[in-house]
């Protein structure tokens, strides 16, 4: 009885913030909504007795993700008086459309049985004795373990992605990041960085360093029309 | 909680496998709702996507503990990674694009127009 | 394992991989980059060449079969292994791209002068492609490689081209796979009827009559389009003309040769009935590409072009000798590919000769060079006469076995497939004349330089090949005789059963 | 052995010449090419001797596998027979003086080493050709001669005639090579081997095969025949392909003496004497050739009288004595052709060479209505000259004589129907032959100069090493007809021939040619002095009267003078249509249809895209919502399809 109060209490808030979610106008709202349905969630997953998968949805979704939008949110600074306009030309169209996959899907719902043979295809059994965590990790670590460590990948992936993509390369075009190349350094000669300057007497001062320059050597072969020229370095 | 087949004797105050689903399919077309009737906005959609994702991930967890599998519960573990990768690029890319277009309405995005 | 004690042919196929890994570890300035690439790529080449000759004197004539077989499991489950050999037919095609190879190289030395060491890489991919497409005796291996060569061949067109190399290259790509796609179509189709991809185990296999139709149309669609034949041919004066010298060079002297290859490996020992059955289509097309394309290419302007109608008029009496199923029409077609090979190539870097130093391939822009490039003069001359088929050097030998096999079929044949004769002298002497000879009173000939001691170096191996061919072909035919024999033997038999079970039946 | 040697040193003069000729300059260009040569013709002719008086055996001398192919096998061999050692005797000897001769001749040209290797290289085809064992061999010889001939027609390669008489040469012979080549082909498909020993050896054993052409049966005897004559029609100039050899002029006179007399157009001849053991048996095939060759020889004739180039009337003169040989072999008297052959050559390369010799004198004028006069200047060569002509005319005792009333004596004696076409059109052309003879030795050296002053003032006798070539082959012009005649058209030619002529049993025309009527023999001689006659007439004494006629009948002096329109008729019937034809099927053809198909292709599938990709609006709204309806459709076909 309690569990059934406490179910219907959370999915309540869970629909009702992901109502918000899609519906505020605010998107610093639409986040926060977020993290109400988040918390609901993780509350729905107790119920289910998945213990772990509700403390990394709060730990992971709302501590880490919820609050990156929330950072990007407001970091952006949208334009909140472009954000009126909330219904579209083809709103009813696309709710006539969910309405009709909200239909199916409880047709779906009435509708289903299970496999006869279904309790002999389980895979991992669920062990009352154990703790979920406990089995869990005994899961993962085991039989799971190149999955789990590729998920860790696409994890880094994403790092990176994520820090690439939004890395300013600060002065590109006006100066191009400096880059040692050692083969460079070391084939220097004098004859590119020094120039001998005969200093006349009464002449005004001139530049007496020549900055290093590489020039683009001119393609020889006028001919080769799809000729790049050899590039500077 | 106990497994549940629909029509053998559930009483209705009993919390069943059928509740979880209708909660989750009913997540799932509001994230779905999300995604295509906000056309301000790429974040929301974003947010919507997160939405479908935990419906699916309810899906799951509630199957999982319906059939006393807890492979459903790895899958959901795999797919909140995912989620979460996915919404760390999503979102740089949406910061790059504010950059450089200085706007992140959606009829805007149409750089990929045939 | 082999004769040879160890994997020759897989070393053979994979050792270009190798000269690629290390021009990929190459670094440093452009110039430095260009000139080792360029070594490592010569010295590769030159490796597999040699590596090749150990494979020639290892060779057993006198043995039909397939040799220097190795076996490696693949696919198991699928009947699919990763299984090498030669026989006789194909031994020599591994030998005509070895040695293409670092001539190409070297052709390429100077002229390309930009993006060498991908250049050299496409070039190292294509030989092992080349090499694979003939040493495989699986027929999914088989169709690997022959997919393979089209991606280096497609960079080599489309990045070190001419001015329209885009649209020559993508007709060339769209060309060959659309056959190709047929082709695996009847890769799976075997399988599916034989269980296994083997080829020595598909040539004895009988498929059914119907089946066989089917299977050969199929098979046709993508060697018809390599080889080329009428009317399939127009990607072929395109793709030469527009890729650089020794593009053209590998293209007409190997590419084109794997479509009759696999008429020869495939069409006519796995599906004997069917090539009796469409042997006088071949015969139509065939006679119909000679005439055809030696008038066109009497009408041409542009000296590439010129020689790749050449080609298509050349390869119309391989497919010719290819389906007289005897051994006179077969040895013939199989010689004519080879000094088609060495030939058409080195025509085609004659041409690039003058290409380097005048920039144009307009005949109309040259004439009275035999005046200053005498020893140019000398060479293009012996390779217009061995590519006219002129007795004593390469092209003959070929041309006149084809000419005795298809009389065997028909006096007809004969005559009008030999009509290729006196159209070749016509439009190569023209060529020639409108070149070579006249005065000199174009300004920018006046100064043109004779043959360099590298192009001298490119040249020599194919004089002395072509007269060598010429001369004593029968080094050469030696090394088929007992293949073509068989394999006339076999399609003997086949025929044979089929009239006998029709015979039965009726 | 000597044989081999006699072969292979014009090779290799031709090879030092062409590698080295620049390194080590002309003098020892020529040096070599003559050394080889005279080493050559000496061993050629102490084989011919060896063979023939001094009780050598014929043989053949194998010298490596050429090509091989199933049964299909042939060897590089040479075969020393008397067929092949008079004609590598003759070869050799007439080739060393052309050689010798073009010192002379040649002495300004710019590349001289190019001109002597080219002069080997061609004898040394020759020689592989008159030497092969086997037809393929032949046919090794047959292009390697149309391939020199073609280097050396084109010598002066800036001349642009020059270089069309050379491509000219080259392909209407490649059209009889092309006829040779099958014939050949067919030979190896009815006997199994293209080795000549073989071949005859199994001549009756075959006799009876069929081959189908056109649904028809033929003979294979006949087919072979006619194809090898169609080769031989090539080379040696016949009725149909002769268009090269008047154009063939454009060539230093040298090369022409050696095209005409020694090398190339007389191959034709061979090849027929070489086959006469199985064109013996293919009665239909020698009609052929004795019908072409009749007709060659009038129709040659009739051309040489109106002619004004002196090489040219010279030229015509070989295609109607080249006539004369077909009709012998047509007849059955392959002896008779192949001495007429012989003597030809001695009488040919003399008249080409004092051609020549006039050429130089004259400053390089070709055109004989701006000559005459000059007998007095150049004694030697005019005499020479007259030697030649008489040869030609077939005049007692001179070499042309035995050979020419042999051949008319033959046609007469013939059984064979045709034959007495072949003798009328022969004795038509003795006639004519005389007529322009003189023709040309009267306009030549006779009557008022009618060159310029200039021209006039430099006419001098040629230099030694031109005029003595020209007295030794004008000993041979004159020798060589009494003394071979009785050997090789006598009783008992066998002697002399041994087994390199073999005949069917059923001919004995050279018994049978003894036997002609008087008139019959003395026919030629006296429409040969008649001819002279006219000539004296027509153009000593009375000048007017072949400019009247010229004018009289100047429709038939115009189809004369432009040969018959052969090349007119050739340019518009096949020439041109093909060249019409090549470029339509590269521009319409291959340009448009058949590129046009796939292009079209192309072009649909891009403008189709163009409007699909429409489709493609870069709204994520749009891709979400076609996503969504994908989702609803799926579930509604699991839902209700399933």
């Amino acid at each position: 009885m309690i569990t059934a109060i406490a179910f219907y209490t959370f999915a309540a808030i869970l629909l009702v913030s992901a109502t918000m979610v899609i519906s505020s106008r605010n998107p610093v709202h639409a986040v926060l909504f977020l993290i109400l349905a988040f918390f609901n969630a993780a509350a729905l997953f107790l119920i289910a007795g998945a213990e772990f998968l509700a403390m990394t949805l709060v730990i992971v979704y709302v501590g880490a993700v919820a609050v990156l939008f929330l950072f990007v949110v407001m970091m952006l600074d949208v334009d909140r008086a472009k954000l009126r306009e909330g219904v579209q030309r083809y709103a009813p169209l696309g709710i006539t459309v969910g309405l009709v996959l909200l239909i199916e899907l409880a047709i779906v719902l009435t509708g289903w049985t299970f496999a006869p043979d279904m309790m002999t295809l389980r895979f991992a059994p669920i062990d009352p004795a154990v703790h979920n965590t406990h089995q869990l990790g005994r899961l993962i670590y085991t039989d799971y373990v190149y999955l789990f460590q590729t998920a860790g990948l696409v994890l880094f992936v994403a790092m990176i992605g994520a820090i690439v993509l939004t890395l300013r390369d600060k002065g590109v075009g006006v100066r191009p990041s400096r880059h040692q190349n050692i083969a460079r350094q070391i084939a220097r000669m004098p004859a590119e960085t020094l120039a001998m300057v005969e200093i006349v007497a009464g002449a005004p001062t001139q530049a007496f360093l020549k900055p290093l320059v590489v020039e683009t050597v001119a393609a020889e072969h006028g001919h080769d029309d799809h000729h790049p020229g050899h590039g500077g370095h | 909680m106990t497994i549940i087949i629909p029509g053998t004797g559930a009483t209705d105050m009993e919390i069943g496998l059928g509740h979880f689903l209708a909660v989750s399919a009913m997540l799932l077309v509001l994230g779905i709702f999300g995604i295509f009737l906000n056309r301000k906005n790429v974040i929301i959609i974003l947010m919507g996507v997160e939405l479908i994702l935990l419906a699916v991930n309810l899906n799951l967890v509630a199957f999982s503990q319906a059939l006393g599998d807890l492979s459903g519960q790895v899958f959901a573990l795999f797919i909140l990674t995912v989620a979460a990768a996915e919404a760390a690029i999503g979102l740089a890319i949406v910061v790059i694009h504010f950059r450089n277009r200085g706007s992140i309405e959606i009829d805007d995005v149409k750089l990929m127009k045939g | 394992m082999n004769q040879a004690g160890f994997p020759l042919l897989s070393m053979l196929t994979f050792l270009p991989l190798v000269g690629v890994a290390i021009i990929l570890t190459i670094r440093g300035e452009e110039a430095v980059v260009a000139s080792n690439a360029r070594w490592t790529a010569l010295w590769t080449s030159l490796l597999t060449a040699l590596l090749s000759v150990v494979l020639w004197a290892k060779f057993d004539p006198s043995d039909g079969g397939f040799q220097f077989v190795e076996t490696a499991e693949w696919l198991p489950a699928w009947g699919i292994t990763y299984k090498m050999g030669v026989d006789g037919i194909s031994l020599l095609f591994v030998m005509l791209a070895t040695v293409l190879t670092p001539i190409c190289i070297l052709a390429a030395w100077e002229t390309i002068q930009s993006r060498v060491r991908e250049f050299m890489i496409a070039f190292l991919v294509l030989e092992t492609m080349m090499v694979g497409v003939f040493a495989s005796l699986d027929f999914v291996l088989f169709y690997m490689f022959f997919e393979g060569v089209l991606i280096p061949m497609y960079l080599i067109i489309g990045i070190w081209g001419g001015p329209r190399r885009v649209y020559a290259a993508i007709k060339f790509f769209l060309y060959t796979l659309a056959g190709s796609l047929l082709l695996l179509l009847a890769v799976l189709a075997m399988w599916s009827a034989a269980g296994t991809t083997d080829i020595p185990t598909l040539m004895t296999h009988a498929f059914s009559p119907r089946v066989q139709t089917w299977l050969f149309l199929a098979l046709f669609a993508s060697f018809a389009v390599k080889v080329p034949m009428w009317p399939l041919h127009t990607w072929l004066p395109d793709a030469h003309v527009e890729a650089p010298t020794s593009g053209s060079v590998i293209l007409a002297g190997v590419l084109i040769k794997m479509g009759a290859y696999g008429f020869l490996r495939f069409s006519v020992p796995m599906l004997p009935d069917a090539s009796q059955e469409f042997a006088p289509f071949i015969f139509a097309i065939s006679v119909i590409a000679v005439i055809y394309a030696s008038l066109v290419a009497l009408a041409q302007t542009d000296m590439k072009k010129l020689i790749a109608y050449s080609s298509v008029a050349h390869m119309g009496i391989v497919t010719i000798g290819i389906f007289t199923f005897n051994a006179q029409g077969i040895s013939g077609a199989l010689f004519q590919m080879l000094s088609h090979g060495v030939v058409s190539g080195a025509l085609f870097l004659c041409v690039g000769v003058v290409y380097d130093r005048i920039h144009t391939r307009e005949i109309a822009r040259y004439g009275g060079l035999s005046d200053r490039m005498p020893a140019y003069a000398i060479t293009f001359m012996l390779f217009t006469m061995a590519s006219i088929g002129l007795p004593g050097t390469a092209g003959f030998a070929g041309e006149v076995l084809v000419l005795v096999g298809s009389l065997k079929i028909s006096l007809w044949l004969s005559l009008l497939g030999g009509m290729g004769m006196i159209l070749g002298a016509a439009y190569m002497l023209w060529l020639y004349r409108r070149m070579m000879f006249g005065a000199l009173d174009k300004i920018d000939l006046k100064g043109i330089l004779d043959l360099s001691p590298r192009e001298i170096a490119i040249f020599a191996p194919l004089v002395l090949l072509t007269l060598w061919m010429g001369i004593y072909p029968s080094s050469f035919t030696g090394f088929f005789e007992a293949s073509v024999g068989r394999m006339v033997d076999h399609h003997q038999a086949a025929i044979g059963a089929a009239t006998k079970l029709a015979g039965v039946l009726r | 052995m000597l044989f081999a040697v006699a072969v292979f040193a014009p090779l290799l003069g031709s090879v030092i010449a062409l590698l080295l000729g620049r390194a080590i300059g002309d003098r020892a260009c020529q040096a070599v090419t003559i050394g080889c040569m005279a080493l050559a013709s000496v061993c050629g002719v102490t084989a011919f001797v060896t063979l023939v008086y001094g009780g050598g055996s014929p043989g053949v001398v194998s010298l490596g596998d050429w090509i091989q192919a199933g049964s299909f096998h042939t060897q590089w061999a040479l075969r020393y027979d008397t067929l092949s050692a008079v004609m590598v005797a003759m070869v050799t000897f007439i080739a060393t003086l052309i050689h010798i001769y073009s010192i002379g001749y040649m002495s300004h040209d710019r590349s001289i080493w190019r001109f002597f290797s080219y002069l080997s290289l061609f004898t040394f085809a020759m020689l592989m050709l008159v030497t092969a064992d086997n037809l393929l061999q032949l046919f090794f010889g047959w292009e390697g001669v149309g391939l020199a001939s073609y280097l050396l027609i084109g010598f002066w390669y800036d001349r642009p005639k020059a270089c069309a008489a050379a491509m000219k040469a080259f392909i209407v012979n490649r059209v009889g090579d092309l006829g040779f080549a099958v014939g050949i082909a067919l030979v190896y498909a009815t006997f199994g081997s293209i080795d000549f020993t073989t071949i005859f050896a199994a001549v009756p054993a075959h006799q009876g095969d069929m081959y189908q052409v056109f649904d028809v049966s033929w003979r294979s005897f006949e087919v072979i025949g006619v194809l090898l004559f169609i080769g031989a029609m090539g080379k040696s100039a016949q009725l149909g392909l002769h268009v090269w050899l008047p154009d063939a002029m454009e060539g230093p006179t040298p090369v022409s003496a050696l095209i005409h007399a020694a090398t190339m157009v007389t191959a034709g001849v061979f090849l027929m004497a070489r086959m006469s053991p199985l064109l013996d048996f293919a009665p239909g095939a020698l009609e052929i050739v004795t019908i072409v060759g009749a007709s060659t020889a009038l129709f040659a004739a009739t051309v040489g009288c109106v002619q004004t180039d002196i090489k040219r009337i010279i030229a015509y003169s070989t295609c109607s004595q080249l006539g004369y040989m077909f009709i012998a072999a047509g007849v059955g008297a392959y002896q008779a052709s192949m001495f007429h052959l012989l003597t030809h050559a001695f009488f040919k390369a003399l008249l080409f060479l004092g051609a020549g010799s006039v050429i130089h004198a004259m400053s390089d004028e070709q055109d004989i209505r701006r000559m005459g006069g000059i007998w007095k200047l150049i004694p030697l060569t005019y005499a020479v000259m007259w030697i030649g002509n008489l040869a030609l005319s077939g005049i007692p005792p001179f070499a042309g004589y035995f050979s020419k009333d042999a051949i008319l004596e033959a046609a007469w004696a013939s059984h064979a129907g045709y034959a007495h076409y072949g003798f009328w059109c022969g004795l038509v052309a003795a006639f004519l032959t005389a007529f322009y003879s003189w023709r040309l030795l009267i306009l030549t050296f006779h009557g008022k100069p009618r060159a310029d002053a200039h021209t006039m003032a430099h006419v001098h006798e040629s230099p030694a090493v031109m005029t003595v070539p020209l007295i030794l082959l004008a000993i041979g012009a004159v020798v060589t007809g009494f003394a071979f005649a009785e050997q090789m058209l006598g009783h008992d030619w066998m002697a002399f021939w041994g087994a390199s002529i073999q005949l069917n049993p059923a001919n004995q025309v050279l018994h049978e040619m003894h036997d002609v009527p008087e008139l019959v023999a003395l026919a030629p001689t006296v429409l040969g002095g008649l001819g002279i006659a006219l000539a004296y007439l027509f153009y000593m004494f009375a000048p007017g009267i072949p400019a009247f006629l010229g004018t009289r009948f100047g429709a038939v002096h115009r189809f004369l003078l432009n040969k018959w329109y052969f090349d007119e008729l050739y340019g518009a019937v096949i020439v041109r249509p093909l060249m019409g034809l090549a470029r339509t099927l590269w521009i319409v053809a291959d340009a448009q249809i058949i590129d046009g198909m796939p292009n079209g292709v192309a072009g649909l599938t891009a403008d189709g895209a163009e409007q699909i990709v429409k489709v493609q609006t870069g709204s994520i709204a749009h891709y979400a919502f076609a996503m969504l309806i994908g989702v609803v459709f799926l579930v509604t076909v699991y839902l209700f399809i399933r």
